[in-house]
């Protein structure tokens, strides 16, 4: 039995969040992608080298939940294929880190923006 | 296991003085007066008798008759029992009822009810500082208002209402004047023969008693017979009936006793404790305090921060324990009512987090509160993202 | 205390079981699980822990779903909610109810305001030995029928229904079956899984738990939507709000588990207590027995003297606290309706007394209460005038 | 406060009924009424010598209180004029007694009866 919402993992990487995005008014390389919706705000910022994802990052107001999944995503993809980014899927984030269904509309909004990240990257003419 | 945490939620429930759970205990087992005290016999007189004595403390406390105390299973019933029970035995004069929207949940959500039920409810909005003005209390009364329910003091900001003046108007109007007390008795001074409250409900878990038990009173007055929610026997009048549970009712008058010596020292406690807190945080950047502080029961310190979202600042405060918004509130998520009713914008509301504070808080779990605070507050900042220009 | 009488009345209540007071003892002081469960901090889960493992112990000694509990004050709370919440959530399929006058007031008395309200119940008799033929039940449904109500045990004469067969006819005709089981749980098998009942009432302090808490077991089923009673908040899926009780509902889940290990023993010894008084008392000229042996529950013994006055009888029988009728009925005077509608004459249910055993009573009280019955049928009836020739 | 309904007098003379009648059936001397009344039923029995009350008995079934109001009657006229059956005092009585007043009804029966009594005494000629 376990009343404890979150799950270990989720307590580990909100206490934790070693990908935080520098601010907008902090020198920043690469592209980023802003979304303000379901009453989230979030702000997801890459640099890619060769279709690789070097840097991942995030900046978020939201709950313990979504910031927990905006550094898991980011652990996850970075050094991975920017393909990666419009290859999320939700429904795995959510079973990794026990995230209840009545905030899946959160996590959307995640998918949302790196899939809006990564097409932005595949526009981008390689450095 | 309070060394897992540290408790700053007295305003949702508090611990049960250790006296207290003696005289409890006393009433539990087969060599205690443990029997029904409906029973014509030795035993049960024996359980009647720790009643009585219990209604009397209470009736001490808030200064009442003793026979106009009903045991109920706390506040939540007391409320229904007092709105629905008036509302529905005097339909036939009237339909109309006032109240407001800062009130409790178990008040505002029986209104509601009633509201569906083909009642007509004034909602009256407070201050800023959650204050009723009673002007405008006085100009939502209609000949053809039956009841008003207004509380003592806010569970959520702690703010104070005029009870004295809203009772005059209520009795002026021949309204009957209900007050939900359960966050003021045992805490503030409350004397219900000087005042003109028809109905008061009290709960002994928030003065230090056990939780499952409350109290209604009902003056003795012409056309106040509300009408039962409960049927099954004989007690209490008709109007509650069950078997009343010796060891509450017995802890609930210990409590009650206990809060009538302490309440003094209680009150300088909880006010040194809030300043402290209120000074340890104050420096916090936008940081803004819900509630005047010169209206506010200071057992009770609510603040927001403009921007944070209220459950990662909960987490970020553990080992901490406080609120956001009422205890209840907790299981919805969203923005507490009651601070929206004082014009409290959404984007503070949603980080509002209420501190309270007993008898058995001690300075320093304050001073280890005001760290946790900054920093969680420091850390949640650090995350945000700017809207881009 | 217990120095100062002999307690035979634990249908009206029971003391708590010394396991159980400390389970109690540790959910109170602030260094125990005190919290509000409905609060998301560390403090308020750990109590929801608490709550949430008493709710499997519950659960597993009726073998039953532990999310479909709700938690009440008691069974008076338990029956109002099924039966009005129930009746008044399909009044608009049917207005017709049936039950018996033979159950508990905290039944009877609901179904009488309802009968008030515009509902119309069919009230089944038993036979003479309190028990209900099925025939009978299964003659009463109609297709506008929506809710029966019989109970398992019965309080006064420890009659046992056949709620398999009356359950079975029930679900048969699409009806909604609710039993009040406050005298049965804890001390006959009672198995909500195999059993086809929608809606059972039970309480703590019949079986060693306190008083002040019971439980209203509602089946997840199509068209079973009880409206609630109280508002006032999301606890409970808003089907029964207020602060919940952490240490009644722990000491509730205590005694729960403690009843599922003794109830056999428990039984024998009951028995063994019933049958020894009886032998007792039975050579008492004019002596009946109320109820069939053969179909009682034997923690009860019901007894009459045809032509005793039954308060003299019960101030000649101190110091035994044995009960007339039901503790219930101790207030209001009148010969038990139970007995009535078992077609008991008034004159012998005028002097009915109720022995009930339990798990603390001692074959020496017995013994003496044997003894002292005697004496004071026989002080009383050497008082009695002839009417004259 | 008292939860006690029986005060301690009432308790008193419940327990120790000195004044029993004797049965129907046994030798009685005197004269007797009898009611049945108000889930009473009371026979009240006296014997007297010029005027004045040798033996006042009674049996009862009825309430504590009706039992110890008997039993304090017969104390109270025993050696007393016949006269005082007929100027039994109720209130008094219940006072004394610490009676309910829901239980009035049944006292009055007393009354009743001993005024019954009495008239029955003055109407049989002088032994
Ligand atoms: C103002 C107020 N009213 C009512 C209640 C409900 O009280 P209880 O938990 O005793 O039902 C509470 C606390 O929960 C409260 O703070
Ligand atoms: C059969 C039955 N139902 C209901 C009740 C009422 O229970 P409670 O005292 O828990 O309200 C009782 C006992 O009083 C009972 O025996």
């Amino acid at each position: 039995m376990n009343v404890d919402p979150y799950s270990a993992l989720t307590r580990r990487l909100f206490s934790e969040p070693q990908h935080r995005a520098p601010l907008a008014g902090e020198p920043a390389a690469g592209v980023s992608v802003y979304m303000d919706t379901q009453g989230v705000q979030l702000r997801l910022s890459a640099t890619a080298t060769d279709g690789v994802l070097d840097t991942l990052t995030f900046r978020v107001c939201g709950c313990p939940h979504l910031i927990a999944a905006c550094e898991w995503l980011c652990r996850s993809l970075e050094g991975k294929p920017v393909a990666g980014l419009s290859d999320v899927k939700p429904a795995a984030i959510m079973q990794t880190l026990a995230i209840p269904v009545a905030k899946t509309g959160r996590i959307l909004v995640l998918e949302d923006a790196a899939a809006a990240l990564g097409a932005q990257l595949s526009a981008t003419p390689p450095a | 296991m309070s060394a897992d945490w540290i408790y700053l939620d007295y305003a949702a429930t508090t611990p049960v003085d250790p006296r207290v759970a003696e005289t409890m205990q006393r009433h539990l087992g087969a060599d205690g007066l443990f029997a029904n005290p409906s029973a014509l016999h030795l035993a049960g007189r024996a359980s009647a008798a720790a009643i009585q004595s219990a209604a009397e403390s209470l009736a001490q406390l808030v200064n009442c008759d003793p026979g106009r105390l009903l045991w109920t299973s706390g506040a939540t019933e007391s409320n229904n029992l007092a709105i629905q029970g008036v509302a529905r035995s005097r339909a036939h004069q009237g339909k109309h009822l006032v109240t407001m929207p800062t009130e409790h949940k178990a008040v505002t959500d029986v209104y509601r009810a009633l509201e569906k039920d083909g009642f007509e409810v004034t909602w009256l909005k407070p201050s800023p500082g959650g204050v009723l003005d009673p002007a405008s209390l006085e100009a939502a009364l209609r000949s053809d208002t039956q009841l008003v329910s207004i509380m003592y003091v806010n569970n959520e900001t702690g703010a104070v209402q005029d009870i004295e003046t809203l009772g005059g108007l209520c009795r002026e109007h021949g309204v009957a004047f209900h007050v939900d007390a359960a966050q003021a008795i045992g805490k503030l001074k409350f004397d219900i023969t000087a005042l003109e409250v028809d109905l008061v409900s009290m709960s002994a878990h928030k003065l230090y008693g056990p939780k499952g038990v409350g109290a209604l009173y009902v003056r003795k007055r012409d056309g106040l017979n509300p009408d039962p929610l409960l049927f099954g026997g004989a007690q209490q009048g008709r109007l509650r009936p069950g078997t009343l549970p010796v060891h509450l009712i017995a802890g609930f008058g210990h409590a009650a006793s206990l809060a009538r010596e302490l309440m003094l020292d209680d009150f300088t406690h909880v006010k040194a404790l809030c300043d402290r807190l209120w000074r340890g945080i104050q420096s916090v950047p936008g940081l803004l305090r819900n509630g005047d502080e010169a209206s506010c029961y200071p057992g009770i310190l609510n603040v927001s921060v403009d921007g944070l979202e209220g459950e990662s600042l909960l987490l970020a405060l553990e080992p901490l324990c406080v609120s956001t918004g009422s205890a209840c509130n907790s299981q919805s998520q969203e923005p507490s009512g009651v601070l929206r009713a004082m014009g409290v914008p959404d984007s503070l509301a949603e980080s509002a987090i209420r501190f309270s504070f007993g008898r058995t808080t001690s300075e320093a779990e304050v001073e280890t509160a005001a760290v946790i605070y900054r920093a969680a507050v420091s850390k949640l900042k650090d995350l945000l993202p700017e809207a881009p220009e």
